[in-house]
């Protein structure tokens, strides 16, 4: 970090820009979540049409600054006249919750095995993370799309496949992280004093392991709505007519060169959701852990 | 040889201007050895990283002249800086285990510097690597140019280092606390050996220490440094002897002594912090005896004899 | 170092006969492959006969078991669709993928370390910030829309490009960089990262401080130290690209393993499905053992560990 | 040092791409690219393919017979053929001279009989397997151009069966398949056709090279190459890019090839679009569930009347003018039964009218049949090859439905997953189904629509499986079909299943390409590549 030319130099400011979105807390980023979060519960609300009910007779409209837009429709509609905004806004809900259900299944579980591999050691450890190589030997999106093939595509089921294909992570994550904290003295003293096994895992290593835990969720969640999206794309997503932001773009790519906006729009919300979800974790895992800068 | 004139160089950080050197004078002649004392944290790495113009981020020299060898450093082009840079001035850093690069081998690091500025190649360069770690006495130096940093004890890469610092015969050698990750004896040894080589080859050094007993094992001048200024300055025996200011006495009292009968004492109080300094004397939060001034203005500097300078109202 | 590797290896072998062991089992739970080569009409018979013929009429663990003793002889069985060795029709299809990462790769790579170089050495610049929101939104979209949208771009308005297939040097543009551009944003981000803890270390002072100019500071002292972690990381991003070939090759319908195995799913093609499966584990759990000898390579630490 | 390495292997591998790339484009000279959504199993031995794989061997091989838009057929390999009045005893008449590929000799009767043998073997997965063993009593070779099949018994849809329509039963070598074998020959079939297999990749793509001069017809294109792209937006890419000279349109995606003005060849009667209403099982069968509001026991009139009352409902909530206008673009025709395709069905009655398009009967009709407020039930989103259309026609069926109250669930489900619950008549979810056009409907019905038919697609009632047999064992063409039509009439009456629409294939060509022959109810995938004729 030496800064080789500094000398007389007078430090310039900080463009705003950059505070925004790269500075010490990425306004825009969470301006971003807060806004969609917001979406995706008032959806009932603000949406104004219905997401799934549609009429053939409005089939393709384009968006409403474009000739043949119809101002109901803002940013025009689907194959089957559904109305793309609220489609966009009601798959907000779809997409953030099946994202964020399943990294809070993946992460629930991940940390349970991590932290009995860490803390029993021994061939607990040696079983539990061998399976964990072996899940991560394995091609996720492949994987995952076989399984969607034998479950059937359905809302739990995408969520089952990610807690599949994620799990490994959350459990070597936290089984690294007891190992170290397992050695402290508060821990060593606790079993000393005959505390159980739980209750040692549950009340001093857990709350050790939160923070990079908390990183690695915040990371993956963006990961996690992409995978959804492409589970989508290779049609074995939420079943239709749910609108997923990964169904949308998997529905619109046939059209793109006719009715480019179905899969575009949808494209552009996982994009900037993802982006700021990454951002989020990048300043959260700054916060809490710079150590784990490489996950 | 070398003389620093009103050096100033802060840290523009988010919680606020950092004075790390404010104001730092002195002069140090040819062939002279200058100890540069005081607490961790009080700047000294800083105003010495200055004199190369390494000052890490947000680091910014702001004002002041470097003068080496008649010319001032801070109007030299960053291409001439490099130049000068291990050549004539180079420096020997602390930690010799974090100082050498595990990427690489001694013969190659020590080489390097040769190889910039005096532009030799090849079986020259190992040459002169063996000559210089033969100077620094690393035992079987032809061998050992071929080992990695992580191969070698502690002692032994600080010589490395030191070789590094020396390889090209530069005319000023600055060491910033070269043997506080050392132990005792090795210091001992080691210290020995960077007197007789800067004794033999006649060139200058800037001593960065925070341990008395070092300067005067190995200074000829001594300059005392608290929250990025220079509090007291002279001839090593005079400040020995006579100590003026108040910080300077406590340093020396912190010395273990044989022939003193008090036992080892310590600065109580914190340094202070370097962003928010007192408007007065930066010591008299810490001083025993401050008189109401302290705490308004600071002293100015007040010349005792040429060899002894001191910025302190108890004095005048 | 040569113990620790065979120790690797071996435990590189269980897993992948777990893996062997679980996809045999999901590709079972697919579906009948039956029903998808026989005529609708088909008739009883004609379904016990063809079962028997492919001896999936007997029970499931001697099913594994005789694919096990053939695959031990290196027979992975024959592709229920191609009628020829599963092995060979995937290895057929392999080096249109292998092309296809490997130039992903290099490309990502040759953009990724020199631009994460570049913003580590100019952190908190606005170009750094710049940099980084790039990198992090080419991980933000999905690239199989990446894809779509560069498809739509230069092959649909612009015309420069072909949208897909395999053929000459242009074909490979647009599916490498959909394919790149994800792991170059990854590759640049970390190299960013452990350029940034290499550059605040003492012996990049040191070296400034031997007056070494400033590019070689860079790539000579602080790279050859950064590239470790970034060394690690590739190698695991090398395989998660063949991973990704699944999605770009169906966009761009590339004749690689990514888009034989979506099909032998769809074909229930059972060993295909497996083949393709445990190559790309074996490859990944190669991939990382390649890194660890390569750690070894880089970092003398390690090299003369005994 | 990393990076010296990096360089030098991205110089090498750059190389090998660029070397690698012109070893492939390397065009040859009136070469004809026709693209596929994919080549299936490309089985090529009639005992081992189904007939969507015979298909893409369509110009490989020679056949006895050529079907043709009308009933009778044209001459093929056999230049002519006698039948018994008796329908008993078949002799074909083979055309001299004709060889095949490579050097395999001359085609004769042992060739034939050969042929028929090996789909009546035991091992056989042919869809005629089971018939041909019923009827033929054994194949004979009176001399090497005369063969004559006798029959166990009386029967008339035998010249149907040995032609090109699908499942075609294509002549294969004798000699080849004996020396090299089954597997050998299914993956590189040497037949009489105008195109011989020149290289393939299975998976990927077939090349064939012409035949010169050949009997039947020697193609313009020298080369012929079939190659299989899954994306349909990739395959109109590679049209406008030159990369392609014939390929497949799905119906939404028509009007983009013809604004960027390439020549459209619709085949009509492809493809016949209905909605089958669950599994409708005999209440004899333990899968009969009376809670299924469409369906009940025929035995108890009112509850019959009932559940007819609800399969009409369900019929007229649809509008299917709508549907072929929005969904298929106007592209197709609308029709009365399944099965019957108005174009040339024989036993289609012109009486039979497209259901009207009347949501509020439809409710009265559902509140008369005891749903006032609906019910719930699934429609299946089948995706099937061949159908692409399928799962769009099933989404919007299921919008209306939900206009007349019906809670109507989706469930994407690939046919492979479907089929074998279908067999089972254990279904109790709706899906739309995609039929290729039979010349004589009753021949698809017999296989798809009675209670003993394990391919099941129609309505299980007593009364329609004896129609249907007795159907089958009249000769007389004539009363055949007036019998298939009171078939039609009675799935009309009863709603038994609840037809859409037709639609034809749609093919895109190039501006190399002439022209293509068009055989209703076939060109259902890249067939008679022969008929393709080169713009000069």
């Amino acid at each position: 970090m030496v800064g080789l030319a500094a000398a007389g130099r007078i430090p310039k400011s900080v463009s705003l820009f950059r505070q925004a979105i790269f500075g010490p807390l990425p306004t825009v980023s969470l301006l971003i979540l807060f806004a969609l979060i917001g979406i995706a519960l008032s959806a009932g609300w603000i949406a104004p049409h219905s997401p799934v009910e549609g009429s053939l007779r409005l089939t393709m409209l384009p968006p409403v600054w474009m000739e043949g837009g119809n101002s109901d429709y803002l940013l025009g509609t689907d194959k089957f006249g559904r109305d793309v905004l609220s489609r966009l806004i009601y798959g907000a809900r779809v997409s953030t919750s099946a994202a964020f259900l399943a990294i809070f299944v993946t992460a629930v579980f991940g940390t349970l095995i991590g932290l009995l591999a860490g803390y029993l050691g021994g061939r607990v450890d040696t079983v539990l993370m061998r399976l964990a190589d072996i899940g991560l030997s394995m091609p996720g999106i492949l994987i995952a799309l076989i399984l969607a093939v034998v479950l059937g595509p359905s809302f739990k089921n995408v969520v089952l496949i990610v807690l599949i294909v994620l799990w490994p992570h959350f459990a070597r994550q936290v089984r690294g992280e007891t190992l170290g904290v397992k050695e402290q003295d508060f821990v060593i003293l606790a079993r000393s004093m005959g505390v159980s096994s739980w209750t040692i895992m549950w009340r001093h290593i857990f709350p050790n392991v939160m923070p990079s835990l908390l990183v690695l969720a915040t990371l993956d969640v963006g990961y996690v709505v992409i995978l959804e999206a492409t589970l989508a794309f290779l049609g074995v997503g939420i079943p239709p007519p749910n609108p997923s932001w990964g169904v949308m773009i998997a529905e619109g790519r046939e059209y793109l060169e006719t009715a480019w906006w179905i899969s575009v729009f949808p494209g552009v919300a996982i994009g900037l959701t993802v982006f700021a979800l990454n951002m989020t974790g990048d300043w959260v895992r700054d916060k809490l852990d710079p150590k784990l800068r490489q996950i | 040889m070398l003389e620093v004139r009103n050096l100033k160089t802060h840290f523009f950080t988010r919680h606020g201007v950092v004075k790390a050197a404010d104001g730092i004078s002195f002069r140090v002649a040819a062939g002279e050895n200058l100890g540069l004392v005081g607490e961790s944290g009080c700047g000294k790495s800083v105003t010495v990283l200055s004199i190369l113009r390494l000052v890490p981020e947000p680091g910014r020299i702001l004002d002041g002249e470097i003068l080496f060898q008649g010319e001032d450093l801070l109007k030299k082009s960053e291409a001439e800086m490099r130049k000068i840079r291990g050549s004539k001035v180079s420096i020997i850093l602390q930690d010799p285990l974090t100082s050498l690069n595990p990427a690489y081998t001694i013969g190659d690091q020590v080489g390097e510097a040769v190889r910039i500025h005096q532009h030799l190649r090849g079986k020259s360069v190992l040459r002169k690597v063996v000559e210089v770690l033969k100077l620094v006495r690393v035992p079987g130096a032809e061998v050992r140019i071929w080992d990695y940093p992580h191969q070698m004890s502690g002692g032994m890469r600080q010589r490395v280092s030191g070789a590094i610092g020396l390889s090209c015969q530069p005319k000023l050698l600055i060491a910033d606390e070269p043997t506080t990750s050392l132990d005792v004896s090795i210091q001992a040894q080691y210290l020995d050996l960077l007197k007789q080589i800067q004794e033999q080859s006649g060139i200058s050094m800037v001593f960065v220490t925070h341990d008395f007993g070092i300067v005067a094992r190995m200074c000829d001048q001594v300059a005392v440094m608290y929250a990025g200024k220079i509090v007291e300055i002279g001839e090593v025996r005079e400040i020995f002897d006579h100590p003026l200011h108040p910080y300077t006495t406590a340093l020396l009292r912190c010395l273990p002594r044989l022939d003193a009968k008090s036992e080892l004492v310590t600065i109580e109080g914190e340094p202070p912090d370097l962003s928010r300094l007192p408007p007065g004397c930066s010591f008299s939060p810490r001083c025993n005896s401050r008189k109401p001034v302290c705490d308004k203005h600071y002293p100015h500097e007040l010349r005792i004899n040429d060899q002894h300078k001191v910025s302190c109202w108890l004095k005048g | 170092m040569q113990r620790y590797i065979l120790g690797r290896v071996v435990q590189a072998v269980i897993t992948i006969w777990f893996v062997s062991v679980i996809v045999f089992a999901l590709a079972r739970l697919t579906g009948n492959p039956l029903d998808v080569i026989l005529p609708v009409e088909a008739t009883k018979e004609q379904y016990e006969a063809m079962a028997a013929k492919l001896g999936l009429d007997k029970p499931l663990p001697v099913q594994y078991g005789i694919f096990f003793m053939n695959a031990v002889q290196g027979d992975l069985g024959e592709s229920l669709r191609f009628h020829r060795p599963a092995l060979e029709v995937v290895l057929g299809r392999l080096p249109a993928t292998l092309e296809l990462g490997v130039l992903a790769f290099l490309v990502s790579l040759a953009i990724a370390i020199p631009v994460g170089v570049y913003a580590a050495r100019h952190r908190g610049t606005s170009l750094d910030g710049v940099a980084r929101g790039v990198a992090i939104l080419g991980q933000s979209v999905p690239h199989f829309w990446t894809g779509i949208i560069l498809i739509l771009i230069f092959a649909v308005w612009l015309r420069l490009l072909p949208a897909s297939g395999k053929g000459g040097i242009q074909h490979f543009i647009l599916p490498a960089v959909t394919l790149g551009s994800v792991m170059a944003a990854g590759i640049m981000r970390l190299t960013r990262s452990a350029m940034l803890d290499v550059l605040g270390s003492e012996y990049i002072k040191l070296a400034r401080a031997k007056g070494v100019r400033e590019s070689i500071v860079l790539w000579k002292h602080a790279f050859k130290n950064a590239a470790l972690p970034v060394l690690t990381f590739s190698a695991v991003m090398f395989v998660r690209i063949l991973t990704g070939s699944i999605v770009t090759e169906t966009v761009f319908a590339w004749p690689g393993i990514g888009r034989l195995v979506v099909e032998a799913v769809s074909y229930r093609d059972f060993p295909v499905i497996q083949t393709v499966v445990m190559l790309m584990s074996a490859m990944y759990i190669a991939g990382n053992l390649t890194t660890d000898i390569l750690y070894a390579y880089v970092n003398p630490k390690i090299r003369y560990r005994k | 040092m990393i990076s010296k390495k990096c360089v030098a292997l991205t110089l090498v591998l750059s190389f090998l791409v660029v070397w690698q790339s012109h070893a492939q484009t390397k065009p040859f000279e009136q070469e004809l690219v026709a693209l596929t959504a994919s080549l299936h199993g490309e089985n090529a031995l009639p005992h081992m393919g189904s007939y969507i794989d015979l298909n893409f061997w369509s110009s490989t091989y020679d056949y006895l017979l050529y079907a043709t838009p009308t009933e009778g057929f044209t001459p093929g390999l056999a230049e002519r053929w006698r039948v018994t009045d008796n329908q008993t005893r078949y002799t074909f008449y083979l055309r001299k001279g004709v060889q095949f590929h490579e050097g395999w000799g001359e085609v004769t009767a042992e060739d034939v009989k050969f042929t028929l043998d090996l789909i009546m073997r035991k091992d056989s997965i042919s869809s005629q397997a089971r018939f041909l063993r019923e009827i033929v009593d054994r194949v004979v070779v009176d001399n090497p151009y005369q063969v004559t099949v006798i029959l166990k018994r009386p029967d008339w849809q035998f010249l149907d069966i040995v032609n090109n329509d699908s499942p075609p039963v294509p002549i294969v070598c004798k000699k080849y398949v004996e020396k090299v074998g089954d597997k050998e020959a299914n993956l590189k079939p040497i037949g009489s056709g105008p195109y011989r297999v020149a290289k393939r990749m299975p998976g990927e793509f077939i090349r064939f090279e012409a035949v010169p001069n050949h009997w039947r017809r020697t193609p313009d294109f020298k080369w012929a190459t079939i190659r299989a792209v899954p994306e349909a937006s990739t395959r109109i890419a590679m049209l406008r890019a030159g990369q392609a000279d014939l390929i497949p349109v799905p119906t939404d995606k028509v009007p983009e090839v013809e604004k960027a003005g390439y020549r459209t060849f619709s085949n009509s009667g492809a493809r016949l679009y209905w909605v089958i209403l669950g599994s409708l099982p005999l209440p004899t069968r333990d899968v009969f569930d009376p809670k299924v509001p469409w369906w009940a026991d025929y035995r108890n009139t009112n509850e019959w009347e009932r559940a007819k009352k609800v399969r009409k409902a369900m019929t007229l909530a649809i509008n299917r003018k709508e549907i072929l206008d929005t969904i298929l673009l106007g592209r197709g025709s609308l029709y009365g039964v399944s099965h019957f395709w108005p174009g040339n069905t024989p036993g289609n009655d012109p009486k039979w009218e497209t259901n009207p398009y009347d949501p509020k009967e439809a409710k009265r009709l559902l509140a008369e049949a005891g749903y006032p407020n609906g019910f719930e039930l699934t429609m299946i989103l089948l995706k099937h090859d061949g159908r692409p259309e399928a799962p769009h026609l099933g989404e919007a069926v299921a919008m209306y439905w939900e206009k007349i109250g019906l809670r109507v669930k989706r469930l994407p489900m690939d046919f492979a997953t479907l089929r074998p619950q279908m067999y089972a008549r254990k279904l109790k979810e709706c899906w739309v189904f995609g039929q290729q056009w039979e010349k004589e409907p009753i021949v698809a019905m017999s296989i798809d629509s009675m209670s003993t038919s394990q391919y099941f697609t129609g309505a299980e009632h007593p009364g329609l499986d004896k129609m249907i047999t007795d159907t089958l064992a009249e000769m007389d063409s004539k009363k055949r079909h007036e019998m298939t039509r009171q078939i039609g009439q009675f799935f009309y009456e009863n709603y038994l299943t609840i037809p859409l629409v037709e639609k034809g294939s749609v093919w895109a060509t190039s501006s190399r390409v002439a022209d293509w022959m068009m055989i209703p109810g076939m060109n259902s995938d890249v067939q008679l590549l022969e008929y393709i004729t080169y713009k000069r």
